[in-house]
């Protein structure tokens, strides 16, 4: 198979949307479940993700007065291929493409896009309440960014290689342990939950960045955000999972860690009220630097 | 702490959600939607008059009929025609009335026919008693005749035995037959 | 009709998105919208979401009378709301203006001469399980396509393909 | 109420002693419900969903019990000129809702409200209306009493049975949003104590002291009484017809909802849905 069939297939298929798409469709419901059960509710359907997103792809276009077309509905697409992209190279067993040197800052980079994207349709949509959201969303970024690119490189550091297949060989050790609670630090906040689902705070700003968004292109950042929400699982159960030599039972255990991780931080949302913007980046600053100094100590010291 | 506590102890118990079709029950006392019963009705305005949102009207077809309608997209389910109403014709039923397609132009309205009779001595139509009423009314059996006038009858009947009891003895009483202005 | 249009219909019974609009309400019907996000009610088993946006709504609820400034906002709103789409009204007041009607800001018609209203839930104000049926009926006149401004939109097709 | 009340006192009406219990209970049931919907907009404003979720699980129990006792959950239809419309038949049976009530009140509202770091983080020292500016802007109800002024109608002027059921008001003297999230809490808790002395002193008696439609004479009142959100007011004309010549109604939002100005001046955007909500605005209550 030569490469570009093989990023193809590991793009549209496996690990990419084939494969992404229902699989973010059962983590989103899961985490809407188990909300709901721990607040006594009976909680969504199973297929309810599915018909959101069937249901906004039947709607009908608004595109607000004096936007710029082509920007404002390019954005979810955009968000759309950079997240599926990214997770077409987190090394998933069975992955067709093959490990390249400095793949992990390919995958920063590209998951970086979602929000640059979330960040730009607040500003294009030309509501205040969009611009208010992004404005947020880009100033919260700065924060979470802080421990998650620390967890990530202090990995890297340890391996030696910005490789991600050297990132799995990694022998487990104290710094593997203090890395993944920099990267569980930061994760509420990749994933705008509580306390930190400042960005989209829809009793203070109504809704998040894509309040102006409606139909087919609002569906696209569901799905966007879904599989952003499996890409950020299963990049935590690749990088800090022990790995078995066997493919198969890895793929297993790696689907249960993500699931775990969405359900302890479920649970945490569940249990918080929502900080205010300088409370979260004060939080970020001080203990997810305090984490991350520790971490990046122990790089240093082992 | 409190509230992981709560959430954790929710996950654990059975959730507290209903299904649609089983809600919980409406008590014995809800106010729902009007029902008026024709045969009690005597048509004497007041549920029409203390309606502060005007859903009550009457309306006549003259020497037929008199018609009590109610419009639901006016009604504000506050029961006072039920408190009101003199002969208990007006219940509020418990029942919860559903959403309706249309309420703003032809949505619920009840109508309600209260037909004349004909004044058993004028022949005048007019409202009859409820049959409860008369049955209070006349306990005695006395003035079965009185049972079919209409008001005015009624108050010529009353007034004519009042004169008559105090008619010294001996005298004629007034003929039978008088006529009543009309 | 093929089966993405069928699945699509279905996901619009199933996922009806709901946005909250006051059009003067003494506001009893807004505290009885409250409830069905309530664990008792709870709204999301239905699938039901309130959103803050017309943007990302399919069902709009109107609560209260006829005002005459909120005339205009209500048009706006339905305005902004993509189709397909549907209106509840709750309460008596969207239909009558209920005891303010008579009172010289408020325009005491129907709100059906403003926006195609589908469902009307009667009550004063309705209780919850009456509203969640009356959504959930909106929501079926979505999935059937049966809703007055989809019926008016075929209505327009059909004309401008005549023409 | 307040209106029955001022055409009362044109009358010359006192409505039965059983009247005033059940009015009271009716009126406490309303606070109760009025704080707990409050409390659950709050916790929805300060992003906390799932004590949104708890406190309109308590709401429930007091909407079910006004419901069981007037016919509809909102729009009692209690009161009439004269009296009570309707009897409490069986007092007994409210007792267990309002046990639910005190113990989830006792174990979850107030404590998360108190103790939850991210609660408090969104409410202590938000908001903060000193007392002198509480008496300038002459607020009312637990927005006053928030900021240390003890100003409660049910206690400087008793009416109905609050005398005889004996009334403590909550005064807390920090005025920030956390405070007054506390006055109300605690006066739920009053809420309840009284509502249980009430139906277990229920005497019997009429419900009513006139039949049919009481004719008011000439005459005028002003009546005040401490709704949920504050006092209200009420001036009542008659000129002796079936309509009142003239009523005015002073609602407490109308003066609690431009102090949110003092309140908000220097405050992030972030905290202004949660300052406004905790005036607890009824913007509807303003239409005068």
């Amino acid at each position: 198979m030569s490469a570009v069939w093989s990023y193809l297939v590991a793009i549209a298929v496996w690990p990419g949307l084939l494969f992404a798409a229902p699989l973010g469709w059962l983590e989103l419901w899961f985490m809407r479940k188990l909300v709901a059960r721990l607040q006594g509710r009976q909680g969504p359907p199973f297929f309810q993700p599915f018909f959101d997103v069937m249901k906004l792809l039947g709607k009908e276009t608004v595109i607000p007065k004096g936007v710029n077309r082509g920007i404002f509905l390019a954005l979810p697409l955009v968000s759309l291929a950079a997240v599926t992209a990214a997770l077409a190279i987190v090394p998933l067993p069975g992955n067709p493409v093959p490990s390249l040197p400095g793949d992990i800052v390919l995958l920063l980079y590209l998951m970086e896009v979602p929000v640059l994207c979330e960040v730009l349709a607040g500003y294009v949509s030309r509501s205040i309440y969009g611009q208010v959201a992004a404005m947020r969303e880009a100033i919260l970024s700065l924060a979470y960014n802080l421990p998650f690119l620390v967890a990530i490189i202090a990995m890297a550091q340890v391996a030696g290689s910005f490789q991600m297949r050297a990132l799995q060989e990694v022998p487990y050790g104290p710094v593997h342990l203090l890395a993944a609670l920099t990267f569980l630090l930061a994760l509420p906040a990749r994933m705008k939950l509580n306390p930190f689902s400042i960005a989209n705070a829809e009793h203070e700003i109504i809704a998040d960045s894509h309040i102006e968004y409606s139909g087919p292109p609002l569906a696209l950042f569901k799905l966007s955000h879904a599989i952003e929400v499996v890409l950020l699982t299963e990049l935590f159960a690749v990088v800090f999972i022990p790995a078995t030599p066997w493919p198969p039972v890895n793929l297993v255990v790696y689907l249960v860690a993500g699931i775990l991780v969405l359900g302890g931080v479920t649970l945490l949302a569940t249990a918080t009220a929502r900080l205010r913007l300088t409370q979260a980046f004060r939080f970020y600053w001080i203990w997810g630097g305090i984490a991350s100094a520790i971490t990046m100590a122990a790089t240093l010291v082992r | 702490m409190a509230m992981l506590k709560t959430i954790l102890g929710n996950l654990l118990r059975p959730s507290r959600t209903r299904a649609p079709a089983d809600m919980p029950v409406v008590p014995p006392t809800y106010r729902g939607a009007l029902g008026h019963d024709a045969s009690r009705c005597t048509a004497c305005g007041t549920c029409a008059f203390v309606c502060a949102p005007k859903a009550i009207h009457f309306t006549q077809d003259p020497g037929v009929s008199v018609s009590w309608h109610f419009f639901i997209g006016q009604c504000s389910f506050c029961g006072l025609c039920e408190q009101n109403c003199p002969t208990q014709a007006i219940h509020l039923r418990s029942a919860v009335p559903g959403s309706m397609n249309s309420a703003g132009g032809d949505g619920l309205r009840l109508e309600s026919l209260i037909h004349l009779q004909p004044c058993t001595r004028c022949g005048a139509a007019h409202v009859p008693l409820p049959a409860a009423t008369m049955d209070a009314l006349w306990a005695a059996g006395a003035e079965e005749v009185e049972r079919g006038y209409c008001p005015e009858c009624r108050r010529w009947a009353a007034s004519a035995r009042l004169r008559n009891a105090f008619l010294p003895e001996g005298a004629t009483p007034a003929a039978e037959g008088g006529r009543h202005d009309r | 009709m093929n089966l993405i249009e069928r699945v699509i219909a279905i996901s619009r019974r199933r996922s009806p998105w709901i946005c909250r609009l006051n059009a003067g309400s003494c506001n009893g019907c807004d505290i009885e919208i409250t409830p069905l996000l309530s664990p008792r009610y709870d709204a999301e088993q239905l699938g039901i979401e309130l959103h803050g946006t017309p943007k990302h709504a399919d069902i709009v609820l109107i609560s209260g009378t006829l005002t005459l400034r909120s005339r205009q906002a209500i048009l706006d709103i339905y305005d902004q709301v993509p189709s397909p789409k549907a209106v509840v009204a709750l309460g008596s007041c969207p239909s009558s203006g209920n005891v303010f009607a008579g009172s010289p800001l408020v325009l005491s018609e129907s709100l059906d001469n403003v926006v195609p209203v589908d469902v009307w839930v009667p009550g004063c104000p309705p209780r919850p399980q009456a509203i969640l049926d009356g959504i959930a009926r909106a929501a079926q006149l979505l999935e059937d396509g049966s809703t007055k401004s989809q019926i008016q939109g075929q209505r327009q097709n059909l004309g401008g393909r005549l023409s | 109420m307040t209106f029955c009340m001022a055409a009362e006192t044109i009358a010359g009406i006192e409505i039965p002693k059983r009247a005033a219990h059940i009015r009271t209970i009716i009126a406490e049931l309303e606070r109760l419900h009025s704080h707990l919907l409050w409390a659950g907009i709050g916790a929805e404003d300060i992003g906390f969903h799932s004590l949104f979720m708890e406190i309109f699980t308590l709401r429930e129990r007091v909407m079910d019990t006004l419901e069981a006792i007037s016919g509809n959950r909102v729009n009692y239809g209690m009161n009439c000129i004269g009296g009570v419309l309707r009897d409490i038949p069986d007092p007994a049976a409210h007792l267990p809702a309002l046990d639910a009530l005190a113990k989830g009140l006792g174990e979850v509202v107030i404590p998360t409200f108190t103790q939850n770091p991210t609660a408090l983080a969104r409410t202590r020292g938000v908001g903060r209306l000193t007392r002198e500016q509480a008496v300038e802007w002459a607020v009312v109800g637990p927005v006053a009493r928030a900021s240390g002024l003890d100003i409660d109608v049910r206690k400087d002027q008793p009416y109905l049975s609050y005398a005889e059921l004996g009334f403590e008001s909550v005064v807390r003297p920090e005025g920030d949003v956390l405070a007054r999230v506390v006055v109300r809490a605690l006066e739920m808790m009053e809420s309840v104590r009284l509502i249980r002395e009430a139906l277990l002193s229920l005497s019997p008696g009429p419900l009513r002291a006139t039949q049919g439609l009481p004719e008011i004479p000439v005459g005028e009142a002003t009546i005040r009484t401490e709704a949920p959100r504050g006092e209200a007011f009420y001036y009542v004309a008659s000129e002796g017809g079936a309509s009142p010549a003239r009523v005015k109604i002073r609602t407490p939002s109308f003066v609690n909802i431009p102090a949110i100005e003092p309140m908000v001046i220097g405050q992030p955007l972030a905290d202004l849905s949660i300052i406004q909500a905790s005036v607890d605005p009824c913007i509807s209550c303003t239409d005068r």
